[in-house]
């Protein structure tokens, strides 16, 4: 590999690190089940004030296992991550806005309507 | 490259360089332009779910002065869903296999993981073809009211994806089978275990988001 | 010459106004929209002048009269000499860049200019002199955005848009229904910050008084609040200002400014109810009308058939009119509904009645706008139908000057 | 994307050599006549295609214009009916946008990307042709609509429940909504192709801060793309939902909430602007230092606003709705954020006029386009901070004010850019310079019938002049302007009848041999399209150029003398690469246009007949398999070195036997991860 190259090449391409062995992904599929468990079990029992909280943050480690080992990322480029974590970012900040606009920012006198807000 | 003209090139702003023993020129960042493709891809499709997710929740309650029927969520049957989104948890698991093993040249093996992971998509998308069924007899269809409309549009287009990916899984099975692909393409494996995965991580959101938090 | 005369000055030139845009019925409206245009060149070439200087119609939203226009106006005078300025900066710039650095002649073409790629102080300069700026205006922004949305101390007015024109509804009692109904025109009470609870029958309108205040839009299935007020007497113009379909260009609106006396004198006969009529032409128009109008138009004490279930029209209900003599246009505002010598404009009403969709463009195929009656009434029940119209409600509070 | 990411296959056999194993269908061979054009993946051919479709676009969408100005020219005109004229400036907005601006874009990014970062190609040459061809299917089958019932009359940002069947029963929205979705199809194949491309087929030393600000620019645009076309697309598919399979997501009846549109729309549609505007700022951060013979100022300031523009841009979508019943919050939160978007857009104005500043301006036609936009551009965006205070924005809204500010920023910014654009890389493409002083009167004709247009539509918009009115009445005082503004229209037809002799003129003339052969560095430019003759040879380079500065092909050509003083030290076209090198080339292809063919057939059988959606399902299985199943390349294959990239990369496949002399490289054996 010549200085061009070297000066031009900008992903960080861990080659040596190919993600796990296949033992490995088996138990990550198990924790990701365990976590599944644990998200149907809220619909059996009571979790009371804690039950949205929770929900959304096991979805979110979950999302998260599954992009960093099933799909690599941690081991892969950062372009990739860059690439799609942007869409991700950008997707949910800006229909969080969309929705905070709608629902609770929005007009008072339209909660008149009683049957909209 | 034909180095006939080779007189002249001294004095060219650019002439021949060791590049131009490459018949490709190495790619700038190393990386295959395919996976990247997908990626970016995947990147855009994140706002597509997000757009019909939000408007699923935005319209899952809604009445109307002509609304009747109950909503898709009062329709849930969580129990079943649960199954069903283990069995696609779990197909995300077979097609990480597929992929290691046309990695370490198992051809067989990956064969037949695809077919485990194509089959394994095949049983969700049967079970919400019965989940819909039952919706439809209970009297909500998609035009029925608002919600319906959200909710049938939001799991159908997921379904879609899924379908697509169980067509391309088949198919790559396939060309697999006849030798066109071999250990060499493993990365064409790997880049549709990617759209997988993403389907995948679109139903955890779903499941978790549409279906569990009430 | 303000603008106003110049309106009165046309209007007078054009007797009176008429529409004439897209007719379906063309052979009637045909030669109203020629016998004008020679001479308004001429006029707009005498005017030309005045125009350019002082401009402005009857919706001129740079002339405001109530609170919140004017506060409106202020805020906007303040954007408008912040982008002034800095286009004249940006602009001087440009020039001065043409004129000081061109190309001249004797230029050896081999002498490069002072290579310059950059300077982090000018750069920040003109990156911190916007941002203080805009601050500053975000500033003076952001409370008059609450201001606009808070609620007035003056009657609460229901405001509906339909396809293509506006109701408006009192709820005096405040027991939740209706007392007044009325259309084309708002009336309000001078000096009081009245409260609008806008929305829409069928698809989404923008009600707008420049003069008054900015624009709200109506969106079926919401109610939006929104406040108007004028300190004075008079009439004020409006039109609906979002997309609404095809005659979104004729859904025009008025609003009537009333001294406290007289709003209570308008309030009180808008109270009363009709009966029928005693004249025999009008007689037979009301009969006419009972036939032919009742599916769609109330008249209160009467007929109040349509008032219920009466959504059989994708635009909703018909104006109500019970009161029609005592506004001051008709069909969205588009028709005066006097001449300027006071006396009723039968010519257009008569035609209205007539043939609806050729003075408005609408679809009453398709349940959008009133249907035309030149297959169904002869000339004779058309007058006698007028004359009944001529008998709803007392003359208008006000007349436009 | 089954479409996207199923290379052709190669059997690698054991022993080496390879053979296209599934290869069914030959490729097609032509280099010359018609089919050369329609079978291309010439990333050239294919810029030039969407720039003339574009362009008879433009004129369609210009006629419309003047159907408008002639309706209004007069109060009450009577050219028009109410149902025309709506269906007219929808028509005008829809096209104007998605027809001519957008693919006008398309087709500098598809020529000239791939020349600046020194590539021979996009990295996906077929799906290149593929987005053209979607792109002008979109197109026919937008405007079938006129033929079949009537255009589509819900303004160009169709506001729900306007246009669902209850109010807008003709299929004209059906069109609008089928048409958009196809077109934005064209916009996300051309948008991954080209981020592709621009991230990873530089040339050797060319780092993202050594790229051209063009270059840059396109790829924000394209990442804008990418993420604002999945949003349309959600909204329009639920309003085809909505009135061709009864569903309800903006049947107020039913408890719709209408906003939730008007969100979707303006989520994608204000990007949308910039994703309009950033290719013209690109376009002009290349002709303005040329012209000044001063390098760009503060380049790395000028990258990084315009990322931040694409940033911000998503940040500010609801000063669209001020009216429309946002709660108080939103509204000033959204003012706040609309204001400041004038920063990033301000500095580079400022330091397009400090580039300028201090050099040695030669007032040729691309440089006069750049400095209107400079100048044009800032009075539609200071209009745009107007409408920015939220509560100026009631008064201002849907009136002819903020006509007047997006005609001055899509016509004064976008267009005015890209045709200085034409004006300055016509050379590059068609080997001649347009004539000079045709062009001065093209601009200064259209400069005066631009202002004169759009110019007194502030006026007329601050009497209170709303848009979308099909007639105004006398009494309102609008005829003055009006009749300007009518006459400023018809102005700049003419100036733009003079771009299209001039076109055809300077043609017959290159023909006829009386127009010279322009070289290959005309203006004495600074980027790498410049070092290659002019037209571009169909390889673009014969030596892949390796990259050690900004703006490297200027400081080949001026060094610093022994005092440190720059000095001129070779003439551009002498140093020139001459195009006598013969690299293999991507051959044509049958697939794109076929697979392409298949949407507007699908999306006819939606509004008509299902059996059509059928017919048009095969096509597209049909092709998406004889896609797939086309040889990597035509016979010639092996003949030639320097095998171009065709929609795949991989250095193994058929590549791997000329790999076997090259010089093995890391880079080429770390490329197939697995
Ligand atoms: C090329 C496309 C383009 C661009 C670049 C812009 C740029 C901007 N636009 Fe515009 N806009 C449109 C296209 C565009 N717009 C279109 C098509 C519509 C109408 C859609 C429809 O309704 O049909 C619209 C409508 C529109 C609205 C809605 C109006 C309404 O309907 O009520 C608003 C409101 O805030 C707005 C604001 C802005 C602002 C603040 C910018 C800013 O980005 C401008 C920034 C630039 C400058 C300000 C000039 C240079 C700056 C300086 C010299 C620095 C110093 C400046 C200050 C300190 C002020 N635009
Ligand atoms: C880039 C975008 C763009 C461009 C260039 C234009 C150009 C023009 N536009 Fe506009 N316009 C819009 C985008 C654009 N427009 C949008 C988005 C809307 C909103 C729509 C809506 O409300 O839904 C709108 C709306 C709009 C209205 C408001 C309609 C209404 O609200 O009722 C008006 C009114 O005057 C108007 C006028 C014009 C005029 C006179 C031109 C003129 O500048 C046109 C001049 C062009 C020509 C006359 C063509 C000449 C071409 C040739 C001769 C071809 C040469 C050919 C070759 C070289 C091959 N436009
Ligand atoms: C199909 C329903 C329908 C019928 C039947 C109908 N109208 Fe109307 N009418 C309307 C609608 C809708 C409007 C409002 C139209 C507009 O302004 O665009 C209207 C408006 C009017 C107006 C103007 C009212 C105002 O305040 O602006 C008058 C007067 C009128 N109608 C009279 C009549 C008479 C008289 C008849 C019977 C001969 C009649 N209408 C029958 C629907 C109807
Ligand atoms: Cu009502 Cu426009
Ligand atoms: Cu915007």
């Amino acid at each position: 590999m010549n200085v061009i190259t070297d000066s031009h090449v900008e992903g960080t391409v861990e080659h040596e690190d190919h993600g796990l062995s296949d033992l490995g992904y088996i138990k990550i599929a198990l924790l990701l089940a365990v976590l599944t468990a644990i998200e149907v079990l809220t619909y059996f029992v009571d979790f009371g004030v804690l039950e949205v909280p929770s929900l959304l943050i096991l979805m979110v480690v979950k999302f998260q296992i599954v992009i960093s080992y099933f799909m690599h990322l941690k081991f892969d480029s950062k372009i990739f991550s860059y690439l799609f974590i942007t869409g991700l970012v950008l997707a949910v900040v800006v229909f969080a806005a969309m929705a905070t606009s709608l629902v609770f920012w929005t007009d008072p006198a339209g909660c008149d309507a009683g049957r909209f807000c | 490259m034909d180095n006939a003209t080779e007189v002249n090139t001294s004095q060219l702003a650019y002439g021949p360089t060791e590049w131009d023993d490459y018949d490709v020129p190495p790619l700038t960042t190393g990386l295959s332009n395919e996976k990247m493709t997908m990626w970016a891809f995947l990147g855009s499709d994140c706002l597509l779910f997000a757009a019909l997710i939000s408007t699923y929740l935005l319209l899952r309650n809604r009445v109307g002065p002509d609304t009747d029927g109950s909503t898709a969520a009062e329709l849930f049957d969580i129990p079943f869903t649960s199954v069903s989104s283990f069995v696609l948890l779990m197909s995300s698991l077979t097609m990480v296999l597929a992929v290691t093993s046309i990695g370490r040249g198992e051809i067989e093996r990956c064969k037949m993981w695809l077919l485990t992971t194509a089959t394994l998509g095949a049983v969700f998308i049967a079970g919400q073809v019965y989940e819909f069924t039952g919706f439809y007899r209970e009297g909500l269809g998609f035009t029925t009211n608002i919600s319906s409309s959200a909710f049938f549009t939001l799991t159908g287009f997921h379904g879609v994806h899924v379908s697509l990916g169980i067509i391309m899984l088949v198919t790559l099975w396939s060309l697999i089978s006849r030798g066109n692909i071999g250990a060499e393409r493993a990365e064409t494996v790997e880049i549709i275990g990617l759209y997988w995965h993403f389907v995948d991580i679109v139903w955890i959101v779903i499941f978790a988001v549409v279906y569990l938090i009430p | 010459m303000s603008g106003w005369h110049k309106r009165v000055e046309s209007a007078k030139l054009l007797k009176k106004r008429k529409f004439a845009n897209e007719v379906h019925d063309t052979d009637m409206v045909q030669n109203r929209f020629f016998y004008n245009r020679n001479l308004r060149f001429t006029f707009l070439g005498t005017l030309l002048l005045f125009i350019s200087s002082c401009a402005s119609g009857r919706l001129d939203p740079l002339k405001p009269v109530g609170q919140n226009a004017k506060d409106i106006d202020g805020i906007m005078r303040l954007s408008a000499w912040m982008a002034i300025a800095v286009g004249l900066f940006v602009g001087a710039a440009v020039i001065a860049v043409i004129i000081k650095f061109r190309v001249r002649p004797g230029d050896d073409p081999d002498e490069l200019p002072e290579q310059i790629h950059g300077n982090k102080k000018a750069e920040l300069t003109w990156t911190l002199i916007p941002v203080v700026m805009l601050l500053f205006l975000a500033v003076a922004t952001i409370p008059s955005v609450f201001d606009l949305h808070d609620k007035g101390d003056g009657p609460t007015i229901q405001v509906t848009g339909q396809q293509w024109w506006w109701q408006f509804s009192y709820d005096l009692d405040e027991d939740g229904q209706s007392d007044i109904i009325t259309s084309n025109e708002i009336v309000i009470p001078v000096g009081q910050e009245v409260n609008l609870e806008i929305t829409s029958n069928d698809v989404i309108h923008s009600f707008w008084i420049p003069q008054l205040n900015g624009k709200k839009d109506a969106v079926p299935g919401r109610v939006h609040h929104w406040r108007i007020s004028s300190p004075v007497p008079g009439i004020f113009y409006g039109e609906c200002t979002e997309f609404c379909g095809l005659s979104h260009a004729n859904m025009q609106v008025r609003a009537v400014a009333l001294e406290a006396a007289d709003y209570k004198i308008w309030q009180e006969s808008q109270l009363a109810k009709s009966s029928i009529p005693t004249g025999e032409a009008a007689k037979r128009g009301y009969d006419l009308f009972g036939v032919h109008c009742i599916s769609c138009h109330v008249i209160n004490g009467v007929y109040e058939g349509a008032a219920d279930g009466n959504a059989n029209l994708a635009s909703g209900v018909a104006p109500n009119l019970t009161h029609l003599m005592s506004r001051t246009s008709f069909a969205g505002s588009l028709f005066e509904l006097y001449n300027e010598d006071q006396s009723v404009n039968i010519a257009d009403l008569r035609e209205w009645v007539r043939n609806a969709p050729g003075q408005k463009p609408s679809r009453p195929e398709n349940r959008q706008g009133m249907m035309s009656f030149a297959e169904i009434l002869n000339g004779p029940e058309l007058d006698d139908i007028v004359s009944y119209l001529q008998t709803l409600g007392g003359k208008p509070p006000l007349m436009p000057s | 994307m089954a479409i996207t990411e199923e290379p052709p296959l190669i059997l690698e056999l054991e022993s080496g050599e390879t053979k296209p194993s599934t290869g069914a269908f030959a490729r097609p061979t032509y280099a010359k006549g018609w089919r050369a054009w329609v079978f291309t993946v010439d990333h050239k051919k294919i810029g030039i295609m969407y720039g003339a479709v574009a362009m008879f676009w433009f004129l369609w969408g210009g006629i419309e214009a003047l159907l408008i100005r002639t309706q209004l020219l007069t109060p009450n005109g009577t050219v028009l009916t109410a149902e025309q004229y709506n269906q007219i400036f929808t028509m005008h907005g829809t096209t104007m946008v998605f027809l001519v601006i957008m693919p006008l874009a398309a087709a500098f990014a598809n020529y000239i990307v791939p020349l600046q970062i020194g590539a021979r190609d996009v990295a996906f040459p077929r799906m290149n042709a593929l987005g053209l061809w979607i792109f002008v299917f979109g197109g026919i089958f937008l405007n079938l609509s006129w033929f079949l019932g009537g255009g589509p009359d819900g303004g160009w940002f169709a506001y729900a429940p306007n246009t669902s069947v209850t109010f807008s029963p003709g299929a004209g929205m059906d069109f609008y909504a089928m048409g958009l979705q196809i077109a934005g199809i064209a916009s996300l194949v051309g948008a991954i192709n080209l981020i592709v491309t621009i991230i990873n087929m530089r040339a050797p030393g060319m780092t993202l801060l050594r790229m051209p600000v063009f270059t840059w620019m396109i790829l924000v645009v394209q990442f804008l793309l990418l993420f604002a076309l999945p949003v349309i697309t959600v909204a329009l598919v639920l309003l085809s939902l909505d009135r061709t399979f009864d569903a309800n997501f903006f049947n107020v009846g039913m408890g719709a909430d209408p906003l939730l549109w008007q969100h979707l729309f303006w989520i994608f549609g204000h990007p949308e602007v910039y994703i309009l505007i950033l290719p013209s700022f690109g376009i002009v951060s290349e002709t303005l230092p040329v012209f000044s013979r001063k390098p760009l100022f503060g380049y790395s300031v000028i990258v990084i606003s315009g990322a931040a523009i694409g940033f911000m841009g998503w940040g500010v979508w609801a000063h669209h709705m001020f009216v429309s019943g946002l709660g108080p919050v939103s509204v000033a939160a959204f003012s706040a954020t609309t204001m400041f978007i004038a920063v990033p857009t301000g500095v580079k104005i400022l330091n397009w006029i400090a580039t300028m500043w201090g050099g040695k301006i030669t007032f040729t036609v691309p440089m006069m386009f750049s400095i209107s936009l400079v100048s044009m551009f800032t009075i539609g965006g200071l209009s745009g901070v107007m409408h920015s205070v939220a509560p100026a924005d009631t008064q201002q809204t849907d009136t002819y004010f903020i006509v007047a500010h997006f005609h001055y920023v899509l016509f004064g910014g976008a267009l005015m850019g890209l045709f200085a654009g034409m004006y300055y890389w016509w050379p590059k493409a068609f080997g001649y310079k347009l004539n000079e002083t045709l062009g001065k009167w093209h601009f200064w004709i259209v400069l005066v019938g631009f202002n004169l247009t759009f110019g007194p539509m502030h006026i007329l918009g601050l009497q209170g002049m709303a848009r979308r009115h099909s007639r105004y009445g006398p009494e309102d005082g609008f005829d003055f302007w009006n009749l300007m503004v009518s006459i400023g229209a018809f102005v700049i037809l003419i100036g733009m009848i003079i771009f299209a002799i001039n076109i055809v003129k300077t043609w017959l003339g290159y023909k006829a041999g009386t127009i010279e052969q322009s070289p290959a560095d005309p203006w004495d430019g600074r980027t790498l399209e410049w070092s290659i003759p002019s037209p571009t040879p169909e390889h673009n380079f014969d030596y892949v150029p390796v990259v050690t500065d900004l703006d490297d092909f200027w400081h080949k050509k001026y060094q610093k003398d022994e005092n440190g003083k720059l000095r001129k030290v070779a003439d551009g076209n002498a140093i020139a690469q001459l195009g006598d090198q013969h690299p293999h080339l991507p051959s044509p292809s049958y697939w794109p246009i076929v697979l392409a063919s298949g949407l507007p057939l699908i999306a006819l059988g939606l509004i008509y007949t299902l059996w059509l959606t059928g017919i048009g399902l095969l096509v597209l299985v049909a092709a998406i398999y004889g896609w797939s199943l086309e040889p990597h390349t035509d016979p010639d294959v092996g003949h030639g070195h320097g095998d171009d990239h065709d929609d795949h990369d991989e250095p193994d496949g058929d590549h791997s036997e000329n790999l076997i002399d090259s010089p093995k490289d890391e880079s080429t054996e770390e490329a197939p991860v697995g």
